[in-house]
């Protein structure tokens, strides 16, 4: 299973270094940790990564080819799936079409066949019906395949983002502070999917807030603050560092 | 006897101007000669207005409809453009005779069912163009002219040629839209190039505000402005003013009338009316007359069928009518002859030319 | 019947040729594409077929594909520089198309006829050939809407970065609409100048984009019955307010606020829907039940 | 004759400019494509002149011309898209219901009209001619100029300077948020749509004038063109609907003035298109905002 | 005296029902939490009051007047401002053009908070105050939407889970800030998942469960009673 690398990696917004020099690597197998302040330019990472915003200097890989200036499909092709922050969803589909889309990138019938709707088409939809149906038992959300996803709860909302980006098995997942929205309980149940994921050989990208909910999942973290990568490693040792302690948890102690 | 026929014209759409007017005309003449008992004891003409709405559509299904009602004889309609093309091609699959408004000779050669009822341009636009060569003698002509309807262009087409070969250079060719209204820049570009005449081939109201238009932008007010038979309406005065003093035009209707039987229909028509009979509605009234003398022939003739009326229809000679001099004839190949007049404008009236 | 088709077959044929157009229409707008090129891929199919077989030998079936095949592959050019624009960019872009195609129409007197158009034009399409067409068509966009094709038009339309985050190539799919697009319209426009006999540019103007918009939108924009159900109403409403005479137009008008006010999915769309929700309810029940059931038991 | 061209371009592209801007308002504030911006235009032109011929003052025929087609405007809201923007996902239908709305206008105008096309009585506006550096401009081409500026300068000014411009934006970007934070949607939209309606009908009255002829479908012709005009503008861009309307009046004078005839529209709309190409968003949208996968 | 009266409300969507015979009250200078998992209806009834959503039946009492009827923007105008799930920024604006958006619903009322205090509050705000809205990260949009509900003036003040996407020490000013205002006098009704946070916070608690009211009571009593929160907030 290939490894995501980012070398150096820069985002400029005009004057703002959203990010800024960031090299980091999420490894199969593992769930990695991006934590920070609000606008430390976690999401901005996510959206280098997947092709929707263009890299101001550095180089980003997967299995060590360049995905730099691969267009967000083609990125997507090679195995990199995310989640966004703010959901996005096709409001007035059904959850069920929602996963369905998911599996675009494993379609084997062509658009003739689609079109003349020739038995591989057929199965094409057969196969990803039955999967999408286990997605959703294993999301809990069974009760919910019929619903127009734009009329769900915002926390079932969150669900069917990740289960449409992990229905085509990526090789590694961008989630965009999944479990915001949820309370403990729901996150745990999440937290176990996430474990099972990662136990399969997906890499994981964890971006999240609930910093409990990182140390107690992640391998290793990282911690972003106004673009610049300040502490990574060992997740109980990195929040402790008084910087990260500083800048993004506060005295409280979470 | 009932005599039905269906007056199908188009009262709503682009061509409402003329088919509004037609069937305005025609009701007239049919409500006058039921009165008169032009059919005989006991008989009368049935008469519906229908309306073609200016669409392809709504013609064909109309026709097919009415042709399916065998009491129907015929239709006088519908008005022009592919609405008269369509109308004529079902008309003649389903052995329906119909009298459509338009020119167009293509509904002539569609078959033997379809008719026109006026004039083609062969027939028209020779008494124009005469007039602007050998009369007027003129050199350098400017041409304007409407490129989206198809009776218009074929006006045009023909002028254009007719006045090439009798040594007429044509200077410059526009087009312009049925809808639109603005005119400045061609206005300008005409009254700051070199010619010796304008031909406007375009509606009356139109043609009214496209010469209005050239005379603000300073065209030599003594160019001499021509046009065809659109003109010859009340309209275009009413709405060129001053400005449409002097232009020539060819026109198959008087107003007022100049004989008898059209200064009568005239009278007749503003009384019911309210407003004074132009080009198109003496056309109705005309056209309407030729209808009932091809029914009554075809009854007298004891063969009142579909057939028996295109028959008659096409052998209509010298039918009184308000337009043109005054008699109307279908020729062998059934096209309609009824003349023209060249006129002229002048103290805001339309006065026979002079030679 | 038969004198009931006697006597309404030119509407029967008119809503068929419009339901062909609609599927084309409809074809784009499901994909997210807000075209209007309908009118110029049917001109462009009318055309070629009519000047094929009015003025050379080439055999009629033949004229057909041949339109079909033109109009598709301005379709997929079209499509290229379209990419960059998105909505109501893409509309007018469309409608400049659409604008350009009618002006070389009129201009290119020689070839077309310009504003006279083509005159006698062999009739050689009726309602049964029609009604064929219509089918296969409907077969090909019943497919599409199971299929993967399906899938990504709608994910296209509702939320595009979602496409493309899960591999979606938008251009690719875009072009792929647009052919379709381009081939349902230019092969109907094809049959209707074979049913019509003559054709000018006029014919394929603002009143056809409207017309066709209001058949999609009327009818449903996403469901098969969508483009029948907006042809049916369309093809009928001028005879339901026919004793109306002139005041017609304002009848038409009154109708079509009526039902897109009450039914803004259109009829189609919303009589689907309506069976998809009684489906779903259904489905509900019956879990919850079967839910209840189970409580009662642990 | 260039410069003679320009002007009456520009004169011409002034009165589209009045035309667009209620169109351009009124996407701008709903994303909707109101079709019966055209009959609206028109019926502008008839109240203007059935109350001129019978015997008002011109100006007060304008002033209530004005008025009327404001509230004829706010009609067509009320009718045609306010139930179905409350649910929501109106683009479409809208598009529907204001064609809808437009065959009821331009029926009612037809039959008014008995199809006649009709134009003010001669006199109604003194027609005098300047020469002005050798151009050829009259007086009611100089007041429609004055007039026009003027509008333009008082309808920027009232969405700039007031919170009016604030709450059409608000409106804009997210109804429901706004409605939370207490902006009154329904009078923003009443606004909006009074203030493109007046607008709509005196382009109206001043078309009818300056071309001396008014007819029931004198509307559609503009239509097409404040499409065009919008969208090369960048949608609701009121800067933009104004530049393109005056570049759009001195392209087709010229086109008219130099091109083969025949030609005009199709190198018109292909001007457009490339226009488009290159400005995906319109002279006045933002370059960068193209969606479609690529990187930004 | 009672700012906010709830009784027997219901709320539907089609055939789903959100809402079953909800009623609470919020006293005026309180801070309220209303807690339940996922679905439970706590947005529902949020929208409800401030009528983004029609109610089936029941009333909703605001300072005395019933709000039946109102249009959304008129209860905000009264004081009701509702800073909504997902924030909702207008996000082609400026940051500073969404807070003199914010400035309508106050009109003429008197308030204590100016964009000043909002400054104060989330100093990035004044940072990027000609920042276009849409791109301001998620933290920061959450910012700007409880800066502009500020800048109404509220007398009450409905935050849908306003922690949402915050880091922590943000989330702490927030909360931090959330308690300096409700000791200025502002009354707080607080939708909130992280339920300790919600609950330290506040005097009292309401948890929902599938729409109905399963629970309410003092904050500190409901903290301490896990059975409660276990049963309630897990699935
Ligand atoms: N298009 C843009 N133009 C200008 N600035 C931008 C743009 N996009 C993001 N930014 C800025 O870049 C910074 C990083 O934003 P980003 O969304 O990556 O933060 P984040 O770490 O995900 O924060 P959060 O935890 O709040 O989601 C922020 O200051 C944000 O305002
Ligand atoms: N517009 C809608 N149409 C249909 N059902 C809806 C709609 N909005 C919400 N619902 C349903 O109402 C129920 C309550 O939803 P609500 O959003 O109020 O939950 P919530 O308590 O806020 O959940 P969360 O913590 O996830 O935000 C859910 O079952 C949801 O699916
Ligand atoms: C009734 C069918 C023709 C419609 C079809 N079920 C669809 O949704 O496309
Ligand atoms: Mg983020
Ligand atoms: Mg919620």
């Amino acid at each position: 299973m290939p490894s995501l690398k980012l070398e150096n990696v820069a985002k400029h917004f005009g004057g703002l270094k959203a990010v800024d020099k960031v090299s980091m690597e999420v490894p199969p197998g593992e769930i990695t940790g991006l934590i920070g302040p609000n606008g430390a330019g976690k999401s901005t990472v996510v959206n280098m990564i997947s092709g929707v915003l263009a890299l101001t200097e550095g180089d980003i890989t997967v299995d060590g080819v360049s995905v730099a200036t691969d267009r967000a499909d083609i990125v997507a092709r090679k195995g990199v799936a995310r989640t966004f922050q703010n959901i996005r969803l096709l409001p007035e589909a059904t959850v069920l079409d929602n996963v369905m889309i998911g599996f675009h990138r494993r379609e084997e019938a062509g658009v003739l066949a689609q079109m003349l709707g020739l038995p591989a088409a057929r199965r094409d939809t057969k196969r990803f019906e039955e999967k999408a149906w286990d997605l959703l038992r294993r999301f809990r959300m069974e009760d919910f395949a019929e619903y127009e996803a734009g009329n769900l709860a915002y926390g079932h909302q969150r669900r069917v983002e990740m289960m449409r980006a992990i229905a085509a098995e990526p090789d590694i997942v961008l989630l965009d502070e999944p479990v915001a929205g949820m309370n403990d309980v729901e996150s745990d149940e999440l937290a176990t999917i996430f474990r099972e994921l990662a136990d399969s050989g997906m890499g994981l990208l964890l971006i999240e807030h609930n910093v409990g909910f990182v140390t107690r999942l992640c391998k290793k973290v990282y911690v972003l603050d106004s673009g610049r990568m300040i502490a990574s490693g060992d997740p109980e040792a990195v929040v402790r560092d008084p910087q990260v302690v500083a800048a993004y948890i506060g005295t409280s102690g979470h | 006897e009932d005599y039905k026929v269906v007056i199908l014209q188009s009262l709503t759409g682009g061509a409402a101007f003329i088919g509004k007017n037609v069937a305005d005309g025609a009701v007239l003449a049919a409500e006058e000669l039921n009165e008169k008992g032009f059919f005989g004891e006991g008989n009368q003409m049935v008469f519906s207005v229908e309306d073609d709405a200016t669409d392809r559509t709504q013609t064909l299904s109309l026709i097919t409809r009415l042709a399916a009602d065998e009491d129907v004889l015929m239709v006088m309609g519908p008005t022009s453009g592919s609405v008269a093309m369509a109308g004529a091609n079902v008309a003649n699959e389903r052995e329906f005779p119909v009298m459509t408004t338009t020119n167009s000779m293509e509904v002539v050669e569609n078959g033997p069912w379809s008719f026109i009822m006026t004039q083609p341009a062969s027939i028209t636009m020779p008494f124009i163009a005469d007039y602007t060569a050998e009369t007027l003698g003129l050199e350098r002509c400017a041409i304007i002219g409407v490129k989206d309807n198809e009776a218009y262009v074929a006006l045009q087409r023909m002028y254009e040629s007719l006045i090439t070969e009798a040594g007429v250079e044509i200077v410059s060719q526009d087009g312009v839209a049925l809808a639109d209204s603005d005119f400045s820049a061609l206005a300008t570009k005409i009254a700051t190039s070199d010619q010796d005449c304008v031909f406007i081939g375009t509606p009356a109201a139109q043609g009214a505000n496209i010469i209005l238009q050239l005379k603000q932008a300073g065209l030599d007010p003594s160019t001499p402005i021509l046009g065809h038979n659109a003109f010859a309406s009340p309209t275009f005065i009413e709405k060129g003013g001053a400005a449409v003093e002097d232009v020539y035009l060819i026109g198959a209707w008087v107003p007022g009338g100049d004989d008898d039987f059209s200064s009568a229909f005239a009278e007749s028509f503003e009384a019911k009316m309210g407003f004074p009979a132009d080009e198109w509605n003496a056309m109705g009234y005309s056209g309407m007359q030729v209808v009932a003398h091809a029914v009554r022939d075809a009854a007298e003739a004891g063969n009142l069928t579909r057939d028996g009326v295109r028959q008659a229809l096409g052998e209509q000679k010298d039918i009184p009518v308000v337009v043109g001099t005054h008699t109307y004839s279908y020729d062998e190949e059934r096209v309609p002859y009824f003349g023209m007049k060249v006129l002229q404008v002048k103290d805001g009236a339309f006065t026979v030319a002079p030679e | 019947m038969i004198q009931f088709y006697y006597a309404y077959q030119p509407i029967i044929d008119f809503f068929l040729l419009s339901v062909g157009f609609g599927y084309s229409q409809q074809i784009a707008l499901r994909a997210g594409v807000f075209s209007i090129a309908t009118a110029g891929f049917a001109a462009l199919g009318s055309y070629c077929v009519a000047i094929l077989a009015t003025k050379t030998g080439v055999p009629i079936f033949l004229t057909v594909i041949l339109g079909t095949a033109l109009a598709a592959a301005v379709g997929g050019l079209l499509a290229l520089p379209l990419a960059r624009l998105r909505g109501a960019f893409q509309a007018i872009a469309t409608l400049a198309f659409v604008q350009i195609i009618l002006s070389l129409l009129l201009y290119g007197e020689g070839f077309t006829g310009g504003a006279l158009g083509i005159v006698g034009i062999p009739r050689e399409v009726n309602t049964w050939i029609l009604l064929i067409v219509v089918g296969l068509t409907m077969y090909v966009m019943w497919n599409i809407g199971r299929s993967g094709m399906g899938r990504v038009f709608n994910a296209l339309r509702q939320e595009e970065s979602v496409a493309s985050s899960l591999g979606v190539n938008i251009g690719k799919y875009h072009i792929i609409a647009f052919i379709i697009s381009g081939a349902v319209g230019g092969l109907f426009g094809g049959l209707q100048s074979l049913y019509t006999f003559q054709i000018e540019p006029h014919n394929y103007g603002f009143a056809f984009i409207v017309n066709v918009l209001t058949v999609v939108i009327l009818g449903g924009r996403t469901t098969l019955l969508g483009p029948i159900m907006g042809a049916l109403i369309m093809a009928i409403l001028p005879e339901i307010a026919r004793p109306l005479a002139e005041y017609r137009q304002a009848v038409n008008g009154v109708i079509l606020i009526l039902v897109i006010t009450f039914l803004p999915n259109g009829v189609g769309d919303e009589i689907v829907f309506w069976f998809r929700r009684r489906k779903q309810a259904r489905q509900q029940q019956h879990r919850a039940s079967e839910k209840e059931a189970r409580d009662a038991v642990s | 004759m260039l410069s003679q061209q320009i002007l009456n371009g520009l004169v011409s592209g002034s009165v589209y400019a009045l035309f667009s801007l209620g169109f351009t308002l009124i996407f701008g504030v709903q994303k909707l494509l109101n079709f019966a911006h055209g009959a609206t235009f028109m019926a502008g032109a008839f109240i203007a002149y059935y109350c001129t011929i019978s015997g008002l003052p011109f100006l007060l025929a304008i002033g209530f011309s004005m008025l009327a087609t404001g509230l004829i405007a706010i009609l067509i809201d009320l009718i045609a898209f306010r139930t179905l923007r409350n649910r929501g996902n109106a683009e479409f239908p809208a598009l529907v219901s204001s064609i809808g709305v437009d065959l009821i206008l331009v029926s009612i105008a037809q039959q008014v009209s008995k199809t006649q096309v009709l134009n003010f009585p001669f006199g109604t506006f003194p027609i005098k001619f300047y020469d002005l550096f050798g151009l050829r401009i009259s007086l009611l081409q100089i007041v429609i100029l004055a007039v026009v500026a003027v509008l333009v300068a008082a309808l920027i000014f009232y969405l700039r300077k007031t919170t009016f411009g604030r709450q059409v934006r608000a409106v804009a970007t997210n109804e429901r948020a706004a409605a939370l934070l207490g902006v009154n949607a329904q009078s923003v939209y009443l606004q909006t749509f009074f203030i493109a309606g007046a607008l709509a009908g005196l382009a109206g009255v001043l078309i009818g004038l300056l071309f001396n002829s008014i007819q029931f479908l004198m509307g559609e012709p503009y239509m097409l063109r404040a499409f065009v005009v919008v969208v090369i503008g960048g949608l609701g861009s009121v800067q933009g609907a104004i530049v393109a309307s005056l570049l759009l009046g001195v392209t087709q004078s010229l086109a008219v003035a130099y091109l083969p005839s025949g030609l005009t529209d199709a190198i018109i709309f292909g001007l457009l298109f490339l226009v488009l190409l290159v400005r995906p968003n319109g002279l006045f949208g933002d370059i960068n905002a193209v969606a479609g996968g690529t990187r930004q | 005296m009672t700012t906010l009266t709830i009784s027997d409300l219901h709320v539907s969507y089609g055939g789903v029902k959100a809402l079953r015979g909800v009623s609470m009250h919020v006293e005026q200078g309180e801070m309220v939490a209303l807690i339940g998992s996922n679905g439970a209806g706590k947005s529902t009834l949020l929208n409800a009051l401030s009528n983004v959503v029609k109610r089936k039946s029941g009333e909703i009492v605001f300072e005395g007047r019933e709000t039946k009827g109102m249009s959304p923007h008129s209860v905000s105008r009264a004081g009701l401002l509702h800073v909504p799930e997902g924030r909702q920024v207008l996000g082609d604006m400026s940051v500073y053009e969404n807070l003199q958006v914010g400035l309508i619903a106050r009109g003429k009322r008197n308030t204590i908070y100016t964009l000043d205090h909002v400054y104060e509050l989330f100093p990035v705000l004044e940072e990027r105050r000609d920042q276009i809205a849409g791109t301001l990260s998620g933290g920061q949009q959450q910012m700007l939407a409880i800066g502009r509900a500020l800048m109404g003036g509220p007398h009450l003040l409905l935050l849908d889970e306003p922690s949402l996407g915050l880091s922590p020490l943000i989330t702490d000013q927030v909360f931090d800030a959330l308690k300096k205002l409700n000791a200025e006098g502002l009354t707080v009704l607080l939708v909130e998942q992280n339920a300790h946070r919600a609950l330290e916070a506040t005097s009292r608690a309401y948890v929902l469960d599938r729409g109905q009211i399963a629970f309410e009571g003092a904050s500190e009593e409901l903290a301490g009673n896990q059975a409660v929160i276990d049963s309630y907030l897990g699935a």
